[in-house]
């Protein structure tokens, strides 16, 4: 009993930090229609600016995080407004080209700057944790679930709060729409990706802090955003919040039932049987389901 | 006795929690045209949709030459020969108006099986809907009444018994309706069944044997098209029930 | 249409290009006094760390040996001349480029990084007739195909985690009696495993759970959860680094405390694993294939302690011991050549299949299959934030601390 | 089989139906690009005797490449289906002949076939629920389908020696089929790459390509002329399977030691796509030039910048897709027919 609960809270906790690193994709594909492989490496692209803040200038981890976001929502306004716009009315495997082209640009460029050593932030409060009978709670991955769940809420908050938020799921919705309304959908779409793109970034910089990381980790990001996506509805933030926790807790408790081996081939098993029975998402209503397919 | 070409028995669709089309029961004979009109958002398309079978009704049936074709796919009811033009038109982009045309040639009711052998029916299409001058042009390069031809013709390639067309006028001008409107009526004497669902009141006063009026997924009325015009129901579904007031206000003065 | 005319040309040129620009390539082994040597490393993709390290060792054996005087055959003396190709970490590329060096007349091939491009190298060797200096493959499995021309400085990956096992059973104070083996999924990890968990049984040990992970994993939590509940005296990890570092991270925090403590293969005698995981590194054990205490040396390289000095004056580090196996094949291989008298492959390979020498890295000699089954694995212990061998006994630097745990 | 053809027969293209193929569209001359298409098979079947080991082994790995660039042209290319799981077969053809040699002492050539027929078996199986799904769904079902399969392989230890792989006897009392060697890996690579441009060539001419071409323009549309969708999309994508399969099975030979991580690489499958892309999805030869320019590039890249060549590939895969979206094939086609070469109107036809 006590292990399955261990189990749970552990893969809880794992997966607040899933949906920190998914959200942001997911809203790119579902306002933009693009499939961002370039994901992961913007992930890891966040550790490594919150690592290197606090090994050359002891910056906290926290505030770290936060420049890690802001440097990474600078990156991918621009990105998205000089290069993904370009392609934005292609057909879909051009932006996922244009982004796995990005992700190798990335990635081999982390590997060229910070050399594929791996690397994990130290913090204070590191591994110590709080201790509920014979369960743990470690401090470090509360802290990261709480400010991962704290910021994909503030998202939702934003879509839903302000204007441009609004606008974003307006031109979601309806691209052609949204411009006749005098949207400035060029703008919008960067600030989208931005938002994204600084989602990644924090979640990096709080990766760094529980675990280790290297360059060649971003793949994987990727890959784990590509199923919460889907999971949770295609920009449906709620849905990435809850798609991200299901997986952590999923995976917790296959590994305590099943070979350790299995745990990659749960979430994948699951991603297939959600996308035949329901492919629209766990938490259905997809708001960009009346989108044309390009 | 034979069966009529298309029979449907009280058809429904249900989205969700919003009835589309809600028990609708028509038949269309051999060589007849219904007109089928409503405001938007009737259930015109759907119905569409429910007979080509790219809907699965919720209730009721289809039947086509007396079979009984319910829920069956699309293009099993393309093998039963029925063809449809679409409301939002999309050729077949890089292919020539020639190759658009002959896949229905390739592939519908006549089974003609390779591109060579469907290649005379292809002409034949072409000029019956006048394209012939243009079958090496790719679709981009035609015009919107040309892009509504090709449409046609398209449709016209499996050699249809029926006929349902989706709007195919709008947005035409009064000559090109007039070209359209002759080729319809050859086809009709040639005894295939239509249905056309259509905004441009003219045109579909002029060609219907018989106009069906939907109404928020449900039968408003029916008759010759000199009854309907005339059923006060029908202009106020239309134009709304202050407009159908004043008019009739109108009408006493 | 014409482009299609267009499009076939365009392939024909290219297609042509290619094997004019390709074709003209050749070159003896030995030119003009250099020795020519391949070496397909992983220079990027998931082990460009370790392929990094590698060429590191590679390097400073080409600049000690050039300083010296270069390999003495049959009168003149050659200087080595190592060309690095990128193997993508992918062993169908590391096969493909040592089919390419043999294109070029480049016989003498230093190993790849890693045992799955090791393999298919080795494969590769075998066909062409080549000779390959192994300096990191270590799974067993490479050894049992019957190739002749594969010869491996390091010891096998059943020694891995066996020798950790043994070390513990011959020093601990009290002898743990439990122990639990968390292996990654990967074909050098798992017979590392199975030799410890050998080895464990032969101690007399209780082996009460085997736990398999994907590799390259950095969650090892449920198997780590798992293991708690059955409170092993002994946490054996076969791992590589990050798998490793995940052991020792997420126990602590799940309260995983084993009476006795944590071995791991590979991870802990690399600076990284210290400095990521500070104070918690301290008290694992681990296996080693070079500490700088062992016994021996040679004529370019001196003693261990000399080759830390050259690394150091090189790098500005201390050398890991990938960085020592990867100096070792090269000096393996140089010591292989003058003793043959010549760059012949084929009599390279019989120098290399009778060599029995000490150096810098501990004895080096092969048996029938080619592994070097006479050096010693040495375990060693973060003690202090210091990485302190442990054993063999003659190699010790100071005691074992039992438990390890909890330091 | 495909590969016991001698390749010189194999892969020379019958310029048949030509009177047909004239009336359809006047200006193609399709002697000429068969002619050359043919002399160009020729002096690849002839060119081993010029080339060392190494370099055949490099060819072998660009026909490779061809051939799976071509199946994935099938079902994304002209079905409009973007597959991102293709390296399911490609795994599970590798695995198939694999097991087969090792556990039942096959030889490589009754495993082959076989392999193929379970590439055809899985895309159906795969195919009948999947299809259904459109645009990125059936992009994020296949890449689900490929991971899964990747992990079932490692999670059957006693099968497949799970993550430790699996090694085909290639030499010694124990080899079933003695090993081809470079010189014949590189036939049967140049056969199947022939093959499978062949089976593209003689599909987009049939009614079979029609049939896809016009699902990937407008799917209601085709189902509304008769067109079985479902039939066609999953017959696209058994035949993208069967070339993906037998790809794997011969790369799994030539590999000897396969090891599941390589076989299932989701970059594999992206390589794919960008190959196809590149060169031009939906036309005969743009895979082929996809194949063989994006190979080249990468190993010339390789050669010459040992540790930035992945960052520079990526660089120019992002300004290739700015530039030229529509591949290099349809890019060049549209020019010649324009008489007019310009990069930046590409770039107007897709910006924002």
């Amino acid at each position: 009993m006590t292990q399955l609960t261990q189990a749970t809270v552990y893969g809880l906790l794992q997966g607040g930090l899933f949906a920190l690193v998914a959200v942001g994709f997911s809203l790119v594909w579902g306002v933009m229609n693009v499939v961002n492989l370039a994901h992961g490496a913007f992930v890891i692209t966040g550790a490594y600016i919150a690592w290197k803040l606090a090994d050359a200038a002891s910056v906290p981890p926290l505030l770290g995080m936060l420049a890690a976001a802001a440097c990474l929502f600078a990156a991918g306004y621009l990105l998205q407004r000089l290069l993904i716009n370009l392609i934005v009315n292609a057909p879909i495997w051009m932006t996922l080209l244009l982004t796995f082209g990005l992700d190798l640009l990335i990635v081999n460029g982390l590997v060229l700057l910070f050399t594929g050593d791996f690397r994990s932030i130290p913090t204070g409060y590191a591994t110590s944790g709080l201790r509920l009978g014979q369960v743990r709670v470690p401090y470090g991955r509360l802290l990261g679930f709480l400010l991962a769940v704290g910021l994909t809420l503030a998202l939702v908050a934003f879509m839903s709060r302000t204007r441009m938020g609004l606008a974003i799921r307006a031109t979601g919705m309806d691209r052609g729409a949204a411009r006749l309304m005098g949207m400035r959908v060029r703008h919008v779409y960067a600030v989208t990706f931005g938002i994204a793109a600084a989602l990644a970034g924090a979640a990096g910089a709080i990766l760094g802090t529980v675990a280790t990381f290297n360059p060649a980790d971003a793949g994987r990001y990727t890959l784990q955003s590509f199923v919460i996506a889907v999971l949770g509805g295609l920009g449906n933030m709620w849905g990435a919040l809850a798609g991200g926790i299901l997986l952590g807790v999923v995976t917790a408790w296959g590994g305590q039932y099943l070979s350790g081996t299995l745990v990659n081939a749960i979430s994948f098993g699951v991603l297939v049987v959600v996308l035949l029975v329901r492919p629209t998402g766990l938490l259905g209503r997809p708001y960009y389901e009346l989108r044309q397919e390009a | 006795m034979s069966a009529p070409v298309l029979e449907i028995r009280d058809l429904s669709r249900r989205f969700g929690g919003l009835e589309a089309l809600a028990g609708v029961s028509a038949t269309v004979g051999e060589g007849s045209v219904l007109g089928l009109i409503g405001p938007n958002g009737a259930g015109k398309t759907t119905l569409i949709n429910l007979v080509t079978g790219h809907l699965a009704p919720s209730g009721g049936s289809v039947l086509i030459d007396g079979r009984d074709l319910t829920g069956a796919r699309p293009w099993t009811i393309a093998k039963a020969r029925v063809a449809r033009t679409f409301q939002i038109i999309k050729p077949f982009r890089g292919m020539t108006v020639r190759e658009n045309v002959s896949i229905g040639a390739m592939f519908g009711s006549a089974r003609t099986a390779s591109p060579r052998r469907a290649a005379a029916r292809t002409d034949e299409v072409l000029a019956q809907v006048g394209l012939t001058a243009r079958a090496d042009a790719t679709p981009q390069e035609l015009s919107v009444a040309e892009t509504r031809r090709l449409e046609l013709g398209r449709a016209l390639a499996i050699r249809p018994r029926l006929l349902l067309l989706d709007e195919l006028m709008a947005g035409l001008r009064h000559g090109e309706i007039d070209a359209v409107l002759e080729l319809l009526r050859s086809l009709k004497a040639e005894g295939v069944a239509i249905v056309a669902v259509e905004h441009v009141m003219r045109a579909i006063m002029s060609i219907s044997d018989q106009v069906f009026v939907l109404h928020e997924g449900r039968e408003l009325t029916r008759g010759n098209p000199a009854e309907v015009v005339a059923d006060p129901r029908v202009v106020e579904a239309y134009l709304g029930e202050r407009y159908a007031r004043r008019s009739r206000e109108a009408g006493r003065a | 249409m014409r482009w299609r005319t267009l499009s076939v040309l365009i392939l024909a040129v290219a297609l042509g290009a290619v094997a004019c620009g390709t074709g003209k390539t050749s070159g003896g082994g030995a030119t003009g006094g250099t020795l020519r040597i391949g070496a397909a490393l992983s220079l990027t993709g998931s082990l460009a760390r370790e392929g990094l390290l590698t060429k590191q060792g590679y390097e400073v054996c080409r600049k000690v040996i050039n300083d010296k005087g270069g390999v003495k055959v049959g009168g003149s003396s050659l200087n080595l001349d190592i060309a690095y190709q990128d193997d993508k970490s992918e062993p169908d590329v590391a096969a493909q480029l040592v089919d390419r060096f043999n294109d070029d007349g480049v016989k003498l091939i230093l190993g790849p990084y890693g045992s799955a491009s090791t393999e298919a190298a080795s494969a590769v060797v075998e066909r062409n007739g080549q000779v390959m200096a192994d300096s990191s493959g270590a799974d067993d499995k490479i050894f049992t195909k019957g190739y002749k021309r594969t010869f491996a400085v390091l010891s096998p990956a059943t020694r891995y985690a066996s020798s950790i096992v043994r070390a513990v059973a011959e020093l601990a104070q009290p002898k743990p009696k439990t122990v639990a083996v968390l292996t990654a999924d990967d074909g050098f990890s798992k017979t590392a495993a199975e030799g410890g968990i050998a080895e464990a049984k032969q101690q007399g040990l209780d082996v009460i759970a085997v736990e398999p992970f994907p590799a390259h994993a950095t969650d090892v939590s449920a198997a780590l959860t798992k293991v708690r509940a059955k409170n092993p005296d002994l946490i054996i990890g076969s791992v590589h680094l990050e798998e490793g570092i995940a052991i020792i991270k997420q126990s602590r925090e799940l309260g995983v405390t084993p009476s006795g403590g944590f071995g791991e293969t590979v991870a802990p005698p690399t600076p990284d694993f210290r400095k990521t995981l500070g104070k918690q590194a301290e008290g694992v054990l681990g296996s080693s294939q070079w500490v700088p205490q062992v016994t021996g040396q040679d004529k370019w390289f001196g003693t261990a302690k000399d080759y830390v000095a050259t690394y150091r004056q090189q790098y500005g580090q201390d050398p890991e011991y990938h960085n020592a196996e990867a100096t070792a094949a090269c000096l393996a291989l140089g010591l292989a050549v003058e003793n043959a008298g010549s760059t012949e492959p084929d009599k390279v390979r019989n120098a290399m299949a009778s060599l029995d020498v000490p150096s810098f890295f501990g004895p080096i000699k092969f048996d029938a299959t080619g592994k070097n089954v006479t050096k010693p694995m040495a375990v060693i212990q973060i003690q202090n934030g210091k990485v302190v061998t442990v054993w063999p006994k003659d190699a010790q630097e100071a005691p074992l601390r039992w438990p390890a745990a909890g330091a | 089989m495909a590969t016991s053809t001698p390749p010189a027969r194999g892969v020379k293209a019958p310029p048949t139906d030509t009177a047909s193929a004239r009336e359809r569209s006047p200006a193609r001359s399709p002697w000429l690009g068969w002619g050359t298409a043919a002399c160009v098979l020729v002096l690849l079947a002839l060119l081993p005797s010029q080339l060392y080991g190494g370099q055949q082994r490099l060819l072998a790995g660009v026909f490779m490449f061809v051939a799976l660039a071509q199946a994935w042209n099938v079902i994304g290319g002209f079905a409009g289906y973007a597959s991102f799981g293709n390296v399911a077969f490609f795994g599970l053809g590798g695995y198939t002949t694999a097991v087969l040699m090792v556990k039942a002492g096959w030889s490589f050539w009754l495993a082959l076939p076989v392999a193929g027929l379970i590439g055809v078996g899985f895309a159906v199986l795969v195919g009948i629920p999947a299809v259904r799904l459109r645009g990125h769904y059936f992009a994020i079902a296949t890449l689900g389908v490929a991971e899964g399969t990747r992990e079932v392989v490692v999670n059957l230890p006693r099968l497949t020696g799970g993550g430790a792989g699996i090694t085909v006897p290639a030499v010694g009392p124990e080899a079933t089929t003695s090993y081809l060697g470079n010189y014949g890996f590189y036939q049967a690579f140049l056969v199947l790459a022939g093959l499978s441009t062949l089976a593209v060539w003689a599909l987009a001419r049939s009614r079979f390509g029609y049939a896809l071409r016009a699902i990937h323009q407008n799917e209601d549309g085709a189902a509304a002329i008769g067109i079985n969708t479902t039939r066609v999309k999953v017959g696209a994508f058994a035949l993208s399977g069967l070339l993906t399969a037998l790809a794997g099975a011969i790369y799994a030979f030539q590999q000897v030691s396969i090891y599941p991580d390589r076989l299932f690489d989701v970059s594999i499958t992206v390589l794919m796509v960008v190959m196809a892309v590149f060169g031009g999805s939906g036309t005969v030869f743009g895979p082929v030039l996809g194949a063989v320019g994006l190979q080249f590039l990468s190993e010339w890249l390789r050669t010459h910048y040992t540790e930035a060549h992945t960052f520079i590939f990526g660089a120019i895969i992002v300004v290739a897709i700015v530039f030229l979206p529509q591949g290099v094939v349809s890019f060049s086609r549209d020019a010649w027919k324009r008489r007019r070469v310009s990069l930046l109107e590409t770039v107007r036809t897709y910006r924002l």
